[in-house]
């Protein structure tokens, strides 16, 4: 298992092959890649910067993938998180699950996504045209958490 | 007892500072006290910490509720709903 | 969209870049790797030889792509097949799909993945230290297609 | 009525052809009746097209099922259930 929280950007070639090369019970990788978009909620998004709490973060996170462990058969996973200023089409996170089978692998990626946006703390600064405004949380995650019935 | 207060993104602004580490009168005990000694500083302060409006408290880097109770040199955190991913 | 049967590798990074880097509305990119697994129902592989229907294929997959696209936002999507022969580790199938949101990602990616597996004309032999077999069509396969209710 | 046939995987392996190209009789109009001609063969085509084995039938790349109508020059494929991905 990988957990890093960084500002660099990561290679996910690299980081996905080394989920399965090692390990020929893998047959099946499910990942992620949330990525920075120009427009959110109607306005142009110029650049986007992420504050995280250090120390929390990571044990926030590591908590996150041991539980999907306890769910789903996880043979390995990595999760990454990128902090710092980042531009529109840049990756800001990466989760990727192996697994035996794919519907573990699906599962616990999304599982991962899910609680990662509403536990770990991350916040989410825009800079755009008419100004910096922080990122409102979305309802929208709390649901998504919510239907896993933790 | 002192603790170290954390403040992080919107309210780290709003609050114009990222950390103090105060000694708490002898009746604040929990998280629920100590977000009613710090509204009583008016304000940004009673404003942002207002029933009704969203934001964390963690101690000690768990997420903790307005019962949780307080120990000397806890590490407070209080945040805005978190945006990650 | 891209849709491919191949003998080839592919490289993972090109083909998820690709969805991304030309559309900044892309904020998730949901994906799955399938791999030859080195044991399958308790036998040892060494290799597995994919074939498969040329002409239904492609039109097969298509089919579920659009099937996909009607269900949910996908701005971008590809789908990588391999045939022939591979070896433990190596990867099978591709299905990347990037969209606004990370829901619609990972449920049109999974049920890409799903459709796939039930109707996509591809049939895979081992040859394990025992001989050479077909694998069986499994049960929690057309289960997990029938739980989309087409 | 002229149609192709195409064997897959197993099935090709265990018919020992991967195509034809039969005139069939004119009481053979569908999928049904085709299968019914085929299992006439006898042993392997009697055994694997038996009712209750599962297998899948395509026409001009479509899946097909049992009450399909052929035409003249249809490429109808018999093959065992998929297991790709």
């Amino acid at each position: 298992m990988k957990i890093s929280v960084q500002a660099e950007p990561f290679d996910l070639n690299a980081e996905v092959s080394a989920l399965y090369q090692a390990n020929p019970k893998v047959g099946a990788v499910a990942s992620f890649l949330g990525l920075v978009r120009d427009i959110n909620e109607g306005q142009g998004v110029a650049t986007l910067s992420l504050e995280h709490y250090p120390g929390m973060t990571e044990k926030a996170l590591a908590q996150i993938v041991e539980d999907a462990r306890r769910r789903w058969e996880v043979l390995d996973a990595t999760l990454i998180h990128r902090v710092g200023t980042l531009h529109p089409s840049e990756p800001i996170v990466l989760v990727a699950v192996a697994s035996s089978h794919r519907g573990d692998a699906f599962a616990a990626c999304e599982f991962i996504m899910d609680f990662l946006k509403t536990r770990a703390p991350f916040w989410k600064k825009e800079a755009t045209p008419e100004g910096e405004r922080w990122v409102d949380a979305r309802e929208s995650d709390e649901r998504a958490a919510a239907r896993w019935q933790v | 007892m002192k603790v170290r207060l954390l403040y992080f993104a919107r309210l780290r602004e709003v609050f114009a500072t990222s950390q103090e580490t105060p000694e708490l009168p002898p009746n604040i005990q929990t998280v629920a006290s100590l977000l009613n000694w710090l509204r009583q500083r008016g304000g940004v302060w009673a404003e942002e910490l207002a029933a009704g409006r969203a934001y964390r408290v963690a101690i000690n880097q768990d997420l903790a509720t307005q019962e949780a109770v307080l120990h000397e040199n806890d590490e407070v955190a209080v945040f805005p709903l978190v945006t990650g991913g």
